[in-house]
């Protein structure tokens, strides 16, 4: 594992509740990771800017991992999902910068176990490594997951902005279980960047916050 | 505008952990780094930062050399932050120039054996710490004046007790019941579990006593409408039928409780009419039972399923009451109770059993089948398909959150979780840290309670409110979003971001609104710095100076 | 630490006669922003106080001030100067939009990496080699970054591709392309603006392009005026997209088909007051039949700022201007306020969604409402 | 004026134009020409029959055109000397051939639509240059709208409207509605101290519009002036004195600050917007009218005439003089006063008028060859 992970230089921004709790446990469970991860420790993922991010690829590093705690566990309501458009928004500058946008990548989970911690690094450098063999070279891949329509995105950017208290409430519950499998899927989806990006780089004609509007 | 340099001196302590971070990381050669560099930083290395020794040292040294900001690099800010904060603040730094760097969980801990790399990984992180502290403002506490006051919404048990316990204590208490009369789920229910005493007449004692006492008003049949100030200084609409008030009080309890799911569509509930549910198979003991003799109880009637996994926790307990309960009336009934699996850690399972009660357990991908007059059951435990005859079907539900409460949780600024109970803050890291202040929340709003555990939150929240306004100020740190209003855009996105309703569009004598953070409703979670076009709005306590030059030390950044 | 800038700018000429901080915008609305005052000050040894204040980032660079100073003190420059002096002393702006955009143009700076440009629409022909290039700036980023405003910037580098085409050109649109480095330049950065030129220049002579074409006029004016200074002569031909369809016009090889309107014209900053083009954009506008400009009162030289530059200044103070443009605009009648800058195009819709009145004008960029008139194949 | 058109020993060549100097037997040679009226002035007593039957009206440039004159025309009422002039470029007699109204009704017959230009020398030992000045034209200066703001308007048009004999009679009517302006905004330095156009300072302008606004209150006790001013610089004798006496008894009130912009208020009121500098504050400020004091340029042909002579001018086209020996020229026997040497007002003219005259006449009546001084 680790000769095919190599030691890619990931920056992982921590929010200091359950994912915390879960990179503490790493290391007190006596785990080990790659010497080039760096945890930059937050208060919540809510506070990760696009800024931020952009700010670690600029100084070069490989990835950026963002560990937020599970869908409908942020201890300040709604700072993971808040994060998640963050992210999306960045995915696609990255892409249209000709920076893979797998290279952002953003786990929402409220386990603390330490082990699980260190395979979602393991696997996350494993995937980088794999991007590393084609730097610079690094085609814009299927950030904007599986091809959503623009108008789509940027509607769907604009009602998460909408608060409503009771409306988000309601949302999340009936999405909270479609989330997680969803994320466990993108997480082995991640593995073949290259070929999803083939399959839609048809779709993906238009960036993701396009669509022509006549006001 | 962030500032370096110009904000004095910093005291690097690395801390040795015993064994912990010293054998990885080269301390020594650190030390020479971080103090050979072109910063105004003074290093010193211990073994524990964290005894008294070392507390003792970290104190002199900040006083000694007049520091102005403090970064201990040690282990993990969730078990060292409080205490080495504390310190730091009794030696005369602000806490919030006392940054903690995790150097054994995050680098020794998971280098070992790299001892090169580890170290040159520690220094970025004692970097990152630096320039995070360097960049630290000085916050002071927010302050405010405490009307010594509170109300408590529900008049169920958790809310009866709270406010006969508060007025004990000489505090006003103004308790607000949306129906006509007191006293909740328990008017209900029939008996209390363990006593097995009589439910209605207990909490209409309860609610008797705190009616009767002068320092409580009761405001029934009225709902809370609105909410606004901060801790010390709460301002509600409650409305009636014909009326709408409002009331000052320096705390708000809130204890809506929860409601019982009606199972409709599950084991024919609705089409049988001998199916009922648990509750209502209370209110059939209070007036007997019948000719009921065979019954059979199903558990985790629409809990523990994809939409609510939880387990409603009182449930086992209050089946298991009912099953002695009946056996008194009936001894001969026939009562079989399908589970899966008992999740009570109280209650009178033994005693249950010894009387003869028959427990099945099924598996939740072969619910039992309610027919004509068996229930069908895959036993696991014998795996057998078992058919019991019965008289009545009783589903044991799950509490289900109010949606009322979701929306005063809202109100009041307090996060509920995605089943609609209130998420309380972390009761084991960082206590009420992130609660708003001057709330406090009881009973099965927050989870499902027992009776029992109702009182004891209850009177736990009598204790942190009478605390709470016994002071005339009460102090917070100012982990919130501040707005620069000479830059505010008044656009409002910051306001729809918030999901605390901890922003004020105010108006402005230039047309443009203008956002103001209320400070107690705020918990510091930057969604809003997020949507600020603007950037009018930042936390204070990490400003996007900050986050920036602590990516770029991290990343090594030259 | 400001004597070069003060010699540079010729900000020992400064009569204060205080006509600086009357013509400023922001000064009209923040009493604390005085550009006469800071000049004064730095005349007087105040440059340390200085860097650390806020008003360091108010200036819009719009070039008002330097436009009418009778000392004709380079007050841009001078803001520019006391930018960098912040920077190097460790005090910085507010970025807006929490700081994303600074950090792109960081990233495009620093970082290897070839733009996507699918977002090229599929019936536009563009190539990677040839004679012309359309240099189309950062307007493919702001589509993800201002989609909400209902500002379409990828619909304007492809108005734009589509006149050329039009005109028969089939432009280089390269996926090596760099941010033009305006903002970083505007803001004290000057390494990585810098990093951005030397990179650009490199990508324009790889394509083999003799003459390059802008729809932002704040990459134009970095390419002509400030890229000769900085890295080096410049060995092919700039012009605005207003410049190049013009004559195509006058040529007759573009003609608009009818299109009813009354529309209002917005000089920008750079392009106006910086570069002298005013006419070029006025004339394509009277050249599509059936639009009629209505003036606003003050055009050209004296035309009013949208409000904001350079991702530093997003405050109140920066929407009551906007919103004054845009009453400006209001009352000329006309239905559509045309932008040739795609950052008036930003700032000005930003101010008009916040508007909580109706009444508000239509903002629409220049290509755009050219696309829509092409003779022939109109789209809209 | 008067004086000088009566006085023996002055001949004065009006509507005449030196074409070439050269130096002659120790003096000048000078080649004028002398512009067609096409009215005889040996005749014409400027009874102004011809003016009254004139059918073709002419922007009058005395007025600042804010009125019209006739084609034929007396250039101004006490303009010496006083004789009429046939304007070539409008009367439809020279133009067309047809009209020659004013022919008939001259009972003189002092029109003469043949007369020609025609050439004349003088011989004399020692030039004097007093070319004057022009004023600045604003319309580059398009923040202050002058053009296209009408009650925007210049200190020379402002002196045309508050004369007697000007346009209005006098009274300070707006053009925008022929309504009194009470409320008069001055705006000094307009072109002038600006490194854009005139880098020097006017010198005459804040004494002029402090003028100006004295001039405004004494026809209108309701008027109130603002002058907004870089600097005044009021340095002659008493001027200090001057200037207090219009503050405290001619309403006038004076603000640090050089306006920045003059945009169009409701009703043609001009807005002015400035920061006064005494409070750091940007304000603006409605008024029914704007004077803009223009900066005062050397005549437009005095570069011209200084190359003819081979006198040195500076880049503004002021005639450079030497410290030591102020009306004297680079050239020998040609002396300067006045304006066209550099800003000057009129006492500092007339002294300087002196001074040349003082030059030139120990030069001729010295007889000695020019260069001796």
């Amino acid at each position: 594992m680790a000769a095919a992970r190599g030691n890619p230089r990931i920056l992982a921004f921590v929010c200091s509740w359950h994912p915390m709790a879960a990179a503490d446990n790493a290391g007190a469970d006596g785990r080990s990771y790659g010497t080039a991860t760096a945890i930059v420790p937050v208060d919540c993922a809510g506070v990760v800017s696009a800024a931020a991010i952009l700010r670690a690829f600029s100084s070069d590093v490989d990835g950026v991992l963002i560990a937020a705690c599970g869908s409908g566990d942020c201890h300040y309501s709604n700072g993971n999902e808040s994060c998640e458009r963050v992210v999306q928004e960045t995915r696609d500058l990255m892409g249209l910068a000709g920076l893979a946008p797998q290279r952002l990548r953003l786990d929402l989970s409220s386990d603390v176990d330490g082990g699980r911690f260190v395979a979602l690094l393991d696997e996350f450098a494993v995937e980088l490594a794999g991007l590393n063999g084609r730097a610079g070279r690094e085609r814009p891949a299927p950030s904007r997951s599986a091809g959503k329509k623009p108008a789509k995105a940027s509607k769907a950017k604009a009602t998460a902005r909408k608060k409503p208290a009771k409306a988000k409430r309601a949302a999340t519950k009936k999405t909270a279980t479609g989330k997680r499998t969803s994320r466990k899927k993108s997480v082995a989806a991640g593995k073949k960047p290259a070929k999803a990006s083939k399959a839609k780089a048809a779709a993906r004609k238009k960036p993701a916050a396009r669509a022509k509007r006549k006001r | 505008m962030t500032s370096i340099g110009t904000n004095g001196r910093v005291g690097v302590f690395l801390c040795e952990c015993g064994e912990e971070i010293a054998p990885v990381v080269d301390l020594t050669k650190l030390s020479a780094k971080i103090g050979g560099a072109d910063m105004p930083v003074s290093v010193h290395v211990t073994r524990y930062w964290c005894s008294g020794a070392g507390r003792r040292l970290l104190a002199g040294t900040i006083e000694k050399e007049g520091l102005d900001a403090v970064v201990v690099a040690g282990c993990s800010e969730r078990i060292l932050g409080p205490l080495m904060r504390d310190t730091a603040v009794r030696a005369g730094v602000n806490w919030n120039r006392t940054v903690l760097v995790n150097l054994k969980e995050h680098c020794a801990n998971v280098h070992g054996g790299k001892r090169a790399a580890a170290t040159a990984k520690a220094l970025r992180l004692v970097w990152a710490g630096v320039e995070k502290a360097l960049r630290a403002e000085k916050l002071e506490p927010i302050v405010s004046d405490v009307n010594r006051s509170a109300a408590v919404i529900g008049g169920g048990i958790s809310g009866l007790t709270v406010a006969r316990s508060l007025a004990a204590r000489d505090i006003p208490v103004t308790l607000i019941e949306r129906e006509a009369e007191l006293g909740g789920t328990l008017r209900s229910i029939n008996r209390l579990f363990p006593s097995y005493c009589n439910s209605a007449e207990y909490v209409r004692e309860v609610a008797a006593e705190a009616s009767g006492d002068p320092n409580v008003e009761m405001w029934t049949s009225s709902r809370v409408t609105g909410v606004a100030g901060h801790a010390g200084d709460f301002r509600l609409t409650v409305e009636s039928a014909d009326s709408s008030r409002e009331l000052s009080v320096g705390c708000v309890v809130l204890a809506t409780g929860a409601d019982v799911l009606v199972p409709d569509g599950l084991f024919e509930y609705g089409d049988n009419p001998k199916v009922v549910t648990q509750l209502e198979f209370e209110a059939m003991l209070r007036e007997g039972l019948g000719t009921a003799k065979r019954i059979v109880m199903i558990q985790c009637v629409g809990s523990r399923n994809e939409e609510r996994p939880y387990c409603s926790r009182v449930c086992c307990t209050a089946t298991v009451k009912n099953t002695i309960t009946v056996l008194e009336q009936v001894p001969n009934a026939e009562i079989t109770v399908l589970t899966r699996g008992f999740a009570q850690y109280v209650g009178d399972l033994d005693r249950a059993r010894s009387a003869g009660v028959t427990f099945l357990r099924y598996d939740p991908e072969r619910p039992p089948e309610v027919g004509v007059d068996t229930v069908e059951v895959f036993d696991v435990i014998s795996s057998e398909e078992v058919a019991v005859r019965y008289d009545l079907v009783v589903l044991a539900t799950p509490l289900v959150a109010y949606d009322e409460t979701v929306e005063l949780a809202g109100l009041l600024g307090v996060p509920s979780d995605r089943h609609g109970f209130i998420a309380e803050p972390h009761t084991k890291l960082r206590p009420g840290r992130f609660a708003p202040r001057g709330v406090f929340i009881v009973g099965s709003a927050h989870w499902p309670a027992t009776v029992t555990e109702c009182q004891s939150q209850a009177y736990s929240a009598t204790a942190r409110a009478a605390e709470l306004l016994s002071s005339d100020v009460i102090e917070r740190e100012p982990v919130v979003a501040a707005v620069d209003e000479l830059t505010c855009r008044g656009c409002g996105e910051c306001a729809e971001a918030c999901a605390h309703d901890a922003v004020v569009m105010r108006d402005s004598d230039d047309g443009i609104k203008t956002a103001s953070i209320d400070t107690v409703r705020c918990v510091g979670c930057g969604v809003c710095t997020q949507v600020c076009p603007s950037s009018a709005v930042m936390l204070r306590h990490l400003t996007p100076g900050q986050l920036l030059a602590m990516v770029s030390a991290t990343a090594g950044r030259r | 630490m400001f004597e070069k800038a003060i010699r540079e700018t010729k900000a020992y000429y400064c009569l204060e006669c205080g006509i600086c901080t009357g013509s400023c915008p922001v000064s009209r609305l923040n009493p604390q922003y005085s550009p006469r005052i800071m000049v004064e000050r730095a005349l007087l040894d105040d440059d340390e106080t200085m860097l650390s204040e806020r008003e360091v980032w108010d200036c819009l660079t719009c070039g008002t001030c330097s436009a009418r100073c009778p000392s004709t003190v380079d007050f841009n420059e001078f803001t520019r100067a006391m930018r960098i002096g912040a920077r190097e002393s460790g005090f910085e702006g507010v970025d807006t939009h929490a700081g994303i955009l600074r950090a792109l143009m960081e990233l495009e700076a620093r970082r290897r990496g070839r733009r996507d440009i699918s977002w090229v629409a599929d019936d536009l022909r563009v190539s990677s080699r040839g004679k012309v290039l359309f240099f189309t700036g950062c307007l493919p980023y702001y589509g993800v970054v201002f989609s909400e405003l209902g500002v379409d910037t990828v619909g304007m580098a492809n108005s734009t591709i589509r006149l050329m085409n039009a005109c028969g050109v089939r432009p280089v649109v390269s996926r090596d392309e760099r941010c033009c480095g305006h903002d970083l330049y505007w803001t004290g950065d000057r390494d990585s603006f810098k990093k951005l030129a030397r990179k650009n220049l490199k990508m324009i002579e790889e394509s083999g392009a003799r003459t390059v074409v802008f729809a932002c006029p704040e990459c134009y004016a970095m390419f002509s005026q400030i890229y000769p200074k900085f890295v080096g002569k410049i060995g092919f031909d700039m012009m605005h997209i207003s410049e190049f369809l013009v004559s195509h016009v006058e040529s007759g090889r573009l003609s608009f088909g009818e299109k009813e309107s009354r529309v209002t014209y917005q000089d920008p900053c750079r392009l106006g007051r910086f570069l002298g083009v005013y006419e070029e954009p006025r004339a394509l506008l009277g050249s599509v039949p059936g639009l009629e400009l209505a003036e606003m009162p003050r055009v050209r030289s004296e035309a009013l700022c949208c409000g904001s530059s350079a991702w530093v200044g997003c405050t109140r103070i920066n929407k009551s201007i906007q919103l004054e443009r845009l009453s400006e605009a209001a009352d000329t009648g006309a239905t559509t306020l045309v932008t040739s800058c795609p950052k008036c195009n930003i700032h000005l819709s930003c101010a008009a969604k916040d508007k909580d009145t109706d009444g508000g004008i239509e903002i629409s960029f220049l290509t755009d409402v050219l696309s829509d008139a092409l003779a022939g194949g109109t789209e809209s | 004026m008067l004086d000088a058109g009566r006085h023996p020993l002055i001949e004065l060549l009006a509507y005449s134009q030196v074409e070439r100097v050269s130096r002659e037997n120790g003096g000048f040679h000078v080649e004028i020409t002398r512009k067609a009226r096409y009215v005889d002035e040996n005749i014409c007593n400027a009874c102004g029959d011809c003016v009254a039957k004139c059918p073709t009206k002419v922007p009058n440039a005395f007025n600042m055109n804010l009125d019209e004159r006739r084609a034929v025309y007396l250039y101004f009422d006490q303009g010496i000397p006083s004789v009429m002039t046939i304007d070539p470029d409008y009367c439809r007699y020279l133009k067309d051939g047809k009209c020659g109204v004013c022919a008939k009704v001259c009972e003189k017959g002092a029109v003469d639509f043949e007369q020609k230009s025609r050439g004349a020398t003088l011989d004399v030992g020692a030039i004097v240059l007093a070319t004057g000045l022009t004023v600045f034209d604003p319309t580059p200066l398009t923040q202050y709208g002058y053009g296209k703001i009408k009650n925007v308007i210049t200190g020379l048009e402002y002196e045309r409207l508050i004369n007697a004999t000007g346009p209005t009679g006098g009274h300070l009517n707006r053009r925008s509605d022929d309504q009194l302006a009470h409320r008069v905004a001055y705006v000094q330095c307009t072109g002038s101290r600006d490194l854009n156009y005139c880098d020097y300072c006017s010198s005459v302008c804040c004494m002029c519009s402090i003028k100006d606004a004295m001039l405004g209150r004494e026809h209108d006790p309701e008027s109130v002036s603002y002058i907004f001013h870089t600097d005044l610089r009021n340095v002659g004798k008493w001027f200090q004195r001057y200037q207090t006496r219009g503050e405290e008894e001619y309403g006038i009130n004076f603000v640090r600050g050089r306006v920045a912009e003059i945009a169009e208020g409701p009703d043609d009121n001009p807005v002015l917007w400035y920061e006064d500098t005494r409070t750091r504050k940007v304000e603006k400020l409605m008024v029914d009218m704007v004077v803009l004091a223009t900066a005062a340029l050397p005549s437009p042909d005095a570069a011209a005439l200084g190359d003819m002579l081979g006198v040195e001018v500076d880049r503004y086209g002021f005639v450079v003089t030497d410290d030591a020996a102020p009306a004297d020229t680079s050239a020998e026997g040609i002396f300067a006063c006045g304006f066209c040497k550099g800003p000057c007002d009129i006492p500092e003219s007339v002294a300087q008028a002196s001074a040349a005259a003082s030059r030139a006449s120990e030069l001729v009546l010295s007889g000695a060859p020019v260069g001796k001084r």
